[in-house]
């Protein structure tokens, strides 16, 4: 079919011209505008789930592949796949973006067009890092993603907006630029960018990289995606990003640009230098239990909203990160589906955080206060998503949470007792949050009158209230999805690590454990 | 033995600029109406440009200069940025008021010296040529009389430039010593391990590396670049440059002694002008002078491919191709984009160049939405974002760097190029995202000037172009034995 | 033991290097000028003693007469008077002097160094005027025909430049 | 017969005063003066070199040399002028505004 | 349709009846709540008993059906799989029938209450998650019910939104469950690391191999610290030493929310889990000593803080902790059986009792303080005579149901070698203090001289809407201990012959020299009750006021401190620690302060770059010569590099 033949670019461009479709308005009709982007945006919506049914369930490799040459010397081709892993994280983009539209209806109120511009260009640029399967074109969309955002944060944002646009920027050109060594040292060695062909290079007996040269290559490529997960201690820029961006940004912020990171170390990390990923695994992991713990508790003394939700974001990568670098096929599924439960959960967050700085202009939880009062319905739906958030059962977050922890236990159960805390501290600081703003008196005058949510953001706010409970019962939906290609990443990881890949028993077992040869028994007996 | 006609053709370009400069001289008194002026010395620059095509690859005038596809390039590149320099003058001219005939005479002059510096191969004609480009851009520099930092600039720029001169003839004296020749295929032909060369080599690189700007002999660049008239400013920072690192791949590609001798200098110089040029805009508030400092930074970058040419070499199956490619890329890339960026700066100077400060930049993204859409572009193509042309510059470089194991270089360029965003960032921020403290001056432009807007949008086009299809350039700046004179 | 010619060559030299050390000590331009002059035509005896006439005679018409003319004229025209020894800049002031010694005392041991090998140049002159010309307009006339424009150029700024506002 | 040497290394003197004297001088006419007292080290050089290899190209260089010496003392004498008309001054350290 | 085989149908209902109620209640009447709310509960009641009904004709093996898959990732699956046995059958009519009460009494209770319907969705929504937690069939799903309730009741404790000390309660409630619920992770992973499985059926089945050792006391092996953990989990739901903490706060939802959730169901799930997963504690005897030790502490411990309150919930709320220890004393000592048995009873007479409180403070108008009340029992009567069979009921004289539960319990605790006597002991003493603590709040409240005033306060009788569930219950908890009767004349105990499928052997043996002993501690159990009843009556009998707080009453009357500790070992230090150190110093302080540091490092040298930019030519001139230099040096490197450095040799 000729469509699905340029689906993948298709949904890349799509919004490009939806936005200059934009560009020919006149930015005074901002009625048009809004309802043009907010149009396009489903559209792109809706042709993203297509992928749906053109990703066929448990077959590994890409599908709806494009390739063409681009440029003569250095060969690189725009090449361009989706597998289980992107295209849930394409469809979350183009679900996040209409609602970016709806949750900036009141609260952007000039250079409107613009910033639809923006944020539609945004969109190509996220959409085209998740299917670039080149990693010339991946580095391209990469880049090119950042001024969109550092615009979106620097113009329309609040208080220190551009210190903290500026701030956004350098951070990641610095990660990005030594990506680019690392791209282009690895051109060096295998003398291609597609990336399953250097898969293939290095995965082939015959080359062999040297160990100092991979660890190399691995760093250049972590530090990028670590600054933008944020991995502790890479992460101050984004509380500064969140709390100053405007609400469609932080939606997109949190939604995707960060899964953009883990979604960077799954898809090149691991599978292109095995070995550094695990000589690397045991820092890592503790880098993500610091930034687990670490971030809830800062989360927990936040006077200011949204920089509970931002932190919040910190400590739930940090469970991504840790299932990512188990290589446990359980923990890395549940990995994936993290990113995907939290894109929706904290992207819903700042969109309710987003609706109280549109009614009083000010995330200081001290300045609320007994709102569910004035406000029922609001305060049901942002306790609703603070539960999914905080990993209730039977909603989007547990599941997610859950399996990371499960599969990491079965390989490491220090690691998954020490990131289980997060578990009871992203209650301590939501409920605290939620009782701060939410219960008690209405303390303070302004509150008083304050209206509740209205229709536009009531269908925002189903809509994601819908997606968790949805999530969180019919997961198997996603993993049956996401199987797959995990496994596939765990292979390739695995491939030269044999002798660790087939005892993960022999890892270190619970030192209360004593007695290891009769528990062994005990093993051998339950799967006989 | 008589120059042939073939010779007469090989240097067509450098007659018909330097015949258009006479014609314009001889035009002034009658042809008093400045567009016709301008138009025809574009026309001159774009017939000299075009002449390029009756010529044929080959050495000419006894092995004085190499026609060849490298010169074929740098030829068109210069062509391009006078060409387009020229049409940005014409606005600005009128606005100063200065005479047009004399100031398009001498670029069209200076031109020709650079042509000569592109194709020469014998260092005496190639003295010649900078000299040429050299005391016409002084002239230039100084060509607001009556504004006192034009004249100021003027004097720094000759007293230092004829200094460096010295040097370079000197070095050029000794290479004659040693050699008994000046001409590059004979020099390379002596033993390197004479110590006259090597001198004569590290004078003629002192000489040189002032002209292109190295630390640390960028020293005159800001102050030279900041008191010159804007267009000419543009000129500066993109031809003279261009063509002197023409000479400079020439003389170290032909001759294998200076291939040893400067590499490790190349290596310093390079991180040394990056880091100057990169630390120094940091802290400017002055964007004219800013993109002075930024161009001393881009000469750094260009510096590391150079780095990387010596052990290209010695690459069998690729030579040193990718790294020839990767300059000469890197110069077109950066000169257009430099001459897009000055233009702008010269509109938005308004009379008397009296605002380039960053204040009066800010919020042009509302005042003047396409200047500031195109001044966004050409910061980013500085500061190497994907699908401009600045990008595939410097990603061809970091290649180079990086094939020829020169990693360390390549991280100490990618921290340069981290603060370097950071100062064309707080532009752009400042354009969209700072509101103007106090009204804007009524004699502010208000728009870019139609000859001017013309520019931009060549110079948009092209580092979009560049930046998105750079087959078509990487063709020919790939092209198999583009430099002839080259081992 | 010491030919006539050495003895020449020594004389010439010693004058030279007075004259230069003298432009640089002396303070009014017009006694630098002359000092400079005295190097010229110090160094004009010298391209004799090598038996280069006719770089001679030029260094002497053009050199000594019409640059250094142009020198005087300008100075005169400005009324340059003493110049006042300003010390502005610190590193000229202190590191200026040793290290532009030091420069040319690294220049002058390299060559000192190196050009022992060249071979020991014979009697009489080695360069008829004839053989100039003939080089001149063959092998370099791309050069010379360049140096035309560029003379050209050199008139073209001074007219721009010097011009009074008309 | 007077070894090239000699006449090679008063050429270095020579320049290295020129070189000092161009940092040295405050007075822009006399360092303009500097530069061509370096010039003629230059052509010493080119002289005593053209001697030494019996190749008469190096005098040809010298004129050359003369050649652009006039024309920048030209070009460079306006350039005084000028400056002499908008400052006041020949002092080249008082020629400072562009600075930082 | 026969419901055995769709079993979901049970939870569904109330699920359904919540959402209804919660989305569209709002607008509605509050009759129309009620017939939503009382008609998904009801129904799933009778449900209920159907499906018991074609249970148990259809044989004793367990029922087990899997409805769909939840998580599946790798090896790992989860299914929606919900199982019916024995203990399961109890566990249900018992939530689905006091739960249908409650709600019935609620209707009365709540009437006059702001957010009626919010209320009615949160009950139905809790009994949704209770009954997925006792029918589920893999410890996921059950782990869903057991957060499910936690939810429910962190929102019903915090039912009254404006009370800054109910969200507090709540919030509290939810952590404290949430901690326990850590270690109640953290089992299952070690579980399915040894199983490759979360079901029960699978779990258990491998566990029962008889190859699988005993792990003999004071060794952990495996299955021991799986089942450590696992009983975290159910210290924090059962409300058990160290985490009990949060149930008393947990009073100040409604009423009917103490009752229901506070003290007949979801605080019993622990014992439930424990009773589940027997077979995994008699393998790891360790576990079930910890089991039984902390349950007999907790037992004591909340009865001697029970003796002072002069809140009337407050009493009845550490009297429920202190049943639950009862029950888990049961389960360490491998009375399963007996557990559940005293999870029942309990289950009547604390509902009973709870109810009978709430009528009071309806009749008091809000009022909880027992100084505060006095003489009722002429005012309420049928209030009053309910409270007092509850009274009976708990502190265990026959024929009441605790005397028998308890009474087993007891036994089995006297059984039970290492240290059976002194758990014992404190079973007793904990006994008497029940009784004590129960009768001082009988005297308290309904005799002496009324201590309120006339006028403030009109006492009168509830509706018939509460005092009608209130008799039911009444009669329940004086016959919900015969199913043992028979045992006492060498009968049968038909309850733990009932459980025997699921309990099987693990239940503790009785025997015929045992026969007597029981006897002879039943009476003892009697004698201690009676005097517990009887120093009540000799303190409270006559005019008393308020006791002065000194010394040790001070100390039980502040819960020995417990929650003040714990707010300066743990809550206050992290606090601290997050604000002063990881925000302050580490965040904004060391890592942004690097990254700006660089930053402003960068302008710095920048400033010094330009300030070589002096504009002074000489200057210039002087860079050209030291770069002339520098570019020598470089070049001539390789030639001077033997003078520099070979000039010692």
């Amino acid at each position: 079919m000729e469509l699905s033949g340029h689906l993948l670019s298709i949904l890349i461009f799509f919004p490009a011209f939806g936005a200059l479709a934009l560009l020919l308005l006149r930015s005074e009709d901002e009625y048009w505008i809004r309802r043009l982007t907010f149009v396009v945006s489903v559209v792109e919506f809706l042709f993203s789930l297509i992928l749906l049914r053109a990703v066929a369930i448990g077959a590994p490799g890409y599908a709806l592949t494009e390739y063409k040459a681009w440029i003569s010397s250095p060969p690189i081709n725009y090449h361009l796949g989706v597998d289980g892993i992107s295209m849930f994280l394409v469809i979350l983009t183009t679900l996040l973006t209409p609602i970016c539209v709806l949750a900036s209806w009141k609260g952007v109120d000039h250079r409107i067009k613009e910033f639809h511009v923006m944020l539609l260009m945004l969109e190509v640029g996220i959409i085209g890092v998740f299917l670039a399967l080149d990693l010339f074109v991946f580095f391209l969309f990469w880049e090119v993603m950042l001024i969109p955002m550092a615009f979106l944060i620097g113009i329309w944002g609040h208080g220190r907006r551009i210190y903290a646009a500026v701030k956004f920027f350098i951070y990641t050109m610095f990660g990005s630029a030594f990506m680019l060594v690392g791209i282009l040292w690895l051109y060096n060695l295998t003398g291609t960018f597609d990336l399953p062909a250097i898969q293939l290079t290095l995965q082939s007996a015959a080359y062999h990289l040297a160990p100092r040269t991979e660890m190399l290559l691995f760093l250049s490529f972590f530090i990028a995606f670590a600054i933008k997960v944020p991995l502790f201690p890479f992460h101050t820029w984004l509380p500064d990003a969140h709390v100053e961006a405007p609400t469609a940004g932080s939606i997109i912020l949190a939604g995707v640009l960060l899964k953009m990171g883990t979604y960077g170390m799954i898809r090149f990390c691991l599978p292109l230098f095995p070995e550094a990923s695990h000589r690397a695994a045991p820092y890592v992991a503790v880098l993500a239990l610091i930034g687990i713990i670490y971030g809830a508790l800062v989360a927990l003394v936040q006077p200011n909203l949204k920089k509970v939700v931002a932190y919040s974001s910190v400590s739930h990568l940090g469970f991504v990160v840790l299932g990512i670098f188990t290589f446990h096929t359980i923990s890395m599924q549940g990995a994936v589906y993290q990113m995907l439960a939290h894109g929706v959960s904290t992207g819903a967050l700042f969109f309710l955080v987003g609706m109280l700085y549109d009614r009083r202009h000010t995330f200081e939880i001290s300045e609320y206060g007994g709102l569910a009062v004035p406000m029922p319905k609001f305060a049901a739906f942002f306790l609703f998503i603070s539960l999914s958030s905080m990993g209730l059962p039977m909603l989007n977050g547990f599941v997610g949470e859950y399996l990371i922890l499960l599969g990491t236990y079965q390989v490491h159960w220090g690691w998954a007792s020490w990131a289980a805390t997060g578990v009871i501290l992203s209650a301590c600081y939501l409920l605290w949050a939620y009782q701060r703003v939410f219960f008690g008196d209405v303390t303070n005058e302004k509150n008083r009158d304050i209206s509740d949510i209205d229709a536009r953001e009531q269908w925002g706010l189903v809509v994601f209230a819908v997606i968790a409970l949805w999530m969180g019962i019919a997961s198997p939906y996603f993993t049956r999805r996401i199987a797959a290609p995990v496994n596939a990443v765990i292979e390739q990881t695995k491939s030269r690590y044999a002798e660790e890949a087939s005892k993960p028993a022999a890892l270190p077992q619970p030192a209360a454990m004593a007695g290891e040869a009769q528990q062994d028994s005990l093993r051998r007996t339950v799967s006989r | 033995m008589t120059p042939t006609a073939a010779d007469m053709v090989r240097v067509l370009p450098e007659i018909i600029w330097c015949g258009f400069g006479v014609l314009l001289m001889l035009l002034q008194p009658f042809l008093k109406n400045r567009q016709g002026l301008t138009l025809f010395a574009m026309v001159g620059a774009a017939a000299g440009t075009l002449a390029t095509y009756f010529g044929q690859m080959g050495s000419g005038f006894f092995g004085l200069i190499q026609f060849d596809t490298y010169s074929l390039f740098f030829h068109w590149l210069l062509g391009l940025v006078v060409f387009l320099v020229i049409l940005a003058s014409d606005s600005y001219l009128e606005r100063e008021n200065l005479a047009p005939a004399e100031f398009y005479a001498l670029i069209l002059f200076a031109t020709a010296g650079m042509g000569v510096l592109a194709s020469a191969q014998e260092l005496l004609t190639a003295f010649i040529g900078l000299e040429m480009s050299s005391i016409s851009s002084y002239v230039l520099a100084g060509y607001r009389r009556d504004a006192v930092k034009s004249s100021e600039s003027a004097v720094k720029y000759f007293l230092l430039g004829s200094f460096a001169t010295a040097f370079f003839l000197y070095g050029i004296a000794l290479v004659y010593g040693a050699s008994g020749s000046t001409n590059l295929m004979q020099i390379a032909s002596t033993d390197p391990s004479s110590t006259l060369l090597r001198l004569g080599l590290t004078l003629i690189l002192v000489g040189l590396g002032f002209k292109v700007a190295l630390a640390p002999f960028q020293v005159w660049t800001p102050d030279v670049y900041e008191g010159a008239p804007t267009p000419v400013t543009a000129l500066f920072a993109a031809g003279p440059k261009a063509a002197t690192f023409a000479l400079l791949l020439r003389i170290f590609t032909t001759i294998h002694a200076a291939t040893d001798f400067w590499f490790w200098a190349f290596w310093i110089l390079a991180v040394a002008t990056m880091s100057v040029g990169n630390l120094g805009a940091l802290v400017q508030t002055n964007v004219k002078r800013m993109l002075a400092y930024s161009s001393i930074a881009h000469a750094g970058y260009t510096l590391v491919a150079f780095a990387a040419v010596t052990t290209m070499k010695l690459d069998p199956e690729t030579g040193a191709a990718p790294a020839y490619a990767a300059v000469l890329f890197y110069l077109l890339g950066y000169s257009l984009v430099k001459v897009g960026a000055f233009t702008i700066v010269s509109e938005i100077g308004g009379k008397g160049e009296s605002y380039q400060t960053l204040d009066d930049f800010a919020g042009l993204g509302t005042r003047q939405p396409f200047a500031a859409a195109a001044m966004s572009l050409f910061l980013l193509s500085l500061l190497g974002m994907p699908i401009t042309a600045g990008f595939f510059g410097k990603f061809y470089v970091f290649k180079a760097a990086i094939n020829s194991k020169l990693i360390w270089l390549a991280v100490l360029m990618t921290i340069n190029s981290t603060i370097g965003a950071y100062y064309y960032l707080r532009l752009i921020v400042v354009m969209y995202m700072r509101e103007r403290t106090g009204d804007v001056p009524a004699e502010a432009a208000t728009s870019l000037s139609p000859t001017a807007a013309m520019v931009v949008v060549v110079a948009v086009l092209a580092t979009l172009y560049l930046g998105l299809l750079p087959n078509h350039v990487l063709g020919i700046v790939l092209s198999q034995n583009l430099i002839l004179s080259a081992r | 033991m010491i030919s006539g010619v050495l003895v020449i060559f020594f004389v010439l030299a010693a004058l030279a290097v007075l004259g230069a050390v003298s432009l640089i000590l002396q303070s009014h331009p017009i006694h630098s000028a002359l000092s400079l002059i005295l190097v010229m035509v110090s160094l004009a005896g010298l391209y004799l003693l090598m038996g280069a006439e006719f770089i001679a005679a030029v260094q002497i018409i053009v050199y000594g007469g019409a640059v250094m003319v142009l020198f005087i004229f300008v100075i005169m025209l400005l009324n340059a008077g003493v110049e006042e020894r300003t010390n502005f800049s610190k590193l000229a002031t202190f590191g200026g002097v040793p290290l532009a010694l030091a420069l040319g005392g690294i220049i002058a041991a390299a060559i000192a160094r190196s050009s022992g090998h060249l071979p020991v140049p014979t009697e009489g002159a080695i360069s008829s005027t004839r053989k100039l010309s003939m080089l001149l307009f063959s092998e370099f006339v791309y050069p010379f025909e360049l140096t035309s424009f560029l003379i050209l150029v050199a008139i073209l700024g001074a007219i721009v430049l010097a011009q009074r506002e008309n | 017969m007077v070894p090239t040497n000699y006449y090679l290394i008063l050429s270095a003197i020579l320049f290295g005063l020129g070189v000092l004297a161009f940092v040295f001088k405050r007075n822009i006419i006399t360092i303009f003066m500097a530069i061509e007292l370096m010039l003629n080290a230059v052509n010493l050089a080119f002289v005593a070199f053209s001697q030494a290899l019996h190749k008469p190209d190096g005098e040809v260089f010298v004129l050359f040399v003369i050649v652009v010496a006039a024309a920048e003392a030209a070009v460079g004498l306006g350039i005084i002028i000028l400056t002499a008309r908008n400052r006041r001054s020949l002092n080249v350290e008082r020629v400072d505004l562009l600075k930082l | 349709m026969p419901i055995l085989e769709n079993l979901w149908i049970i939870p569904l209902l109330p699920l359904l009846g919540s959402a209804i109620n919660g989305l569209f209640g709002a607008k509605w009447s509050k009759a129309v709540v009620n017939s939503v709310a009382l008609g998904s509960t009801g129904v799933s009641f009778l449900c209920a008993l159907e499906a018991v009904r074609e249970f148990l004709t259809g044989g004793s093996q367990p029922f087990r059906k899997e409805f769909f898959d939840w998580i599946v990732a790798g090896n790992f699956r989860a299914g929606f799989d919900l199982q019916l046995d024995q203990l399961t059958v109890v566990m249900l009519l018992v939530v689905t029938g006091v739960g249908f009460l409650i709600h019935i009494y609620s209707t009365g209770y709540m009437a006059h209450e702001e957010g009626y319907y919010r209320f009615f969705s949160y009950l139905n929504l809790f009994m949704f998650f209770m009954l997925i937690l006792i029918l589920a069939a893999n410890y996921v799903l059950l782990f869903v019910g057991w957060e499910g309730v936690g939810l429910c009741s962190y929102l019903l404790i915090g039912f009254y939104l404006v009370k800054k000390s109910a969200a507090d309660a709540g919030k509290k409630a939810f952590i404290v469950n949430r901690i326990g619920d850590f270690g109640f992770m953290l089992g299952m992973f070690l579980l399915f690391r040894t199983f490759h499985s979360l079901d029960f059926a699978t779990v258990f089945a491998a566990a029962a191999k008889p190859e699988v050792a005993v792990e003999p006391l004071g060794q952990f092996g495996v299955l021991t610290v799986a089942c450590l953990l696992l009983f975290v989990g159910a210290t924090g739901k059962s409300a058990q030493l160290p985490l009990y903490v949060w149930l008393p706060d947990a009073m100040e939802g409604p009423t009917p929310v103490s009752a229901l959730i506070h003290a007949a169901t979801m605080v019993t799930a622990g014992v439930y889990m424990v009773a589940r997963s027997h077979i995994l504690f008699t393998h790891a005897p360790t576990a079930m000593y910890v089991v039984a030790i902390v349950g007999c502490a907790t037992a004591f411990f909340a009865a001697t803080i029970g003796l002072v309150q002069s809140d009337i919930k407050k009493v009845l709320a550490y009297s429920t902790v202190s049943q639950l220890g009862y029950m888990f004393l049961a389960c360490g000592v491998g009375a399963f059986g007996a557990g559940i048995f005293h999870l029942m009873t309990h289950a009547f007479f604390k509902a009973l009792l709870f109810l009978s409180a709430g009528s009071v403070i309806h009749a008091m108008g809000g009022e909880q303080d027992m100084w505060k009340m006095g003489g009722l029992s002429k005012k309420i009567k049928v209030t009053y005579w309910c409270m007092l069979f509850g009274t009976i009921a708990i502190a265990g004289f026959p024929p009441f149901a605790a005397f028998f539960s308890k009474d087993s319990i007891l036994f089995a605790a006297y059984n039970s070698e290492n240290g059976g006597k002194v758990l014992y002991g404190l079973g007793l003493l904990a006994a008497v203090f029940t009784s004590f603590y129960m009768f001082r709040l009988i005297w308290l409240t309904f005799y002496g001289e009324q201590r309120y005033d006339e006028h403030k306060v009109h006492v009168h009788e509830s509706p018939g809407t509460m005092t009608g569930p209130l008799m039911i219950l009444a009669f329940l908890s004086l016959t919900g201990g015969w199913f043992a009767l028979p045992a006492l004349f060498g009968g049968k105990d038909y309850f733990a012959e009932f459980l025997s499928p699921v309990f099987g052997a693990a239940e503790a043996g009785g025997g015929e020299a045992a026969q007597s002993l029981e006897h002879i501690l039943s009476v003892v159990a009697v004698v201690a009750a009676t005097a517990g009843l009887l120093v009540a009556w000799r303190m409270y009998s006559k005019k008393v006021e308020r006791g002065t707080s000194e010394g040790l009453h001070k100390l039980l009357y502040n819960k020995y401190y417990v929650d003040e500790i714990y707010a300066a070992t743990v809550v206050r230090p992290l606090m601290w620690l997050s604000t002063n150190v990881f925000w302050k110093v580490v965040d904004a302080g060391m890592i942004d302060g690097a990254v700006n540091g660089v930053a402003d490092g960068a302008a710095a040298v920048g400033d010094k770059v330009r300030h070589t930019q002096s504009g002074n030519t000489r200057s210039y001139a002087v860079w050209v010569v030291v770069g002339a230099l520098v570019v020598l040096g470089i070049v001539f490197w390789p030639i001077l590099q033997p003078v520099v450095f070979g000039g010692g040799r």
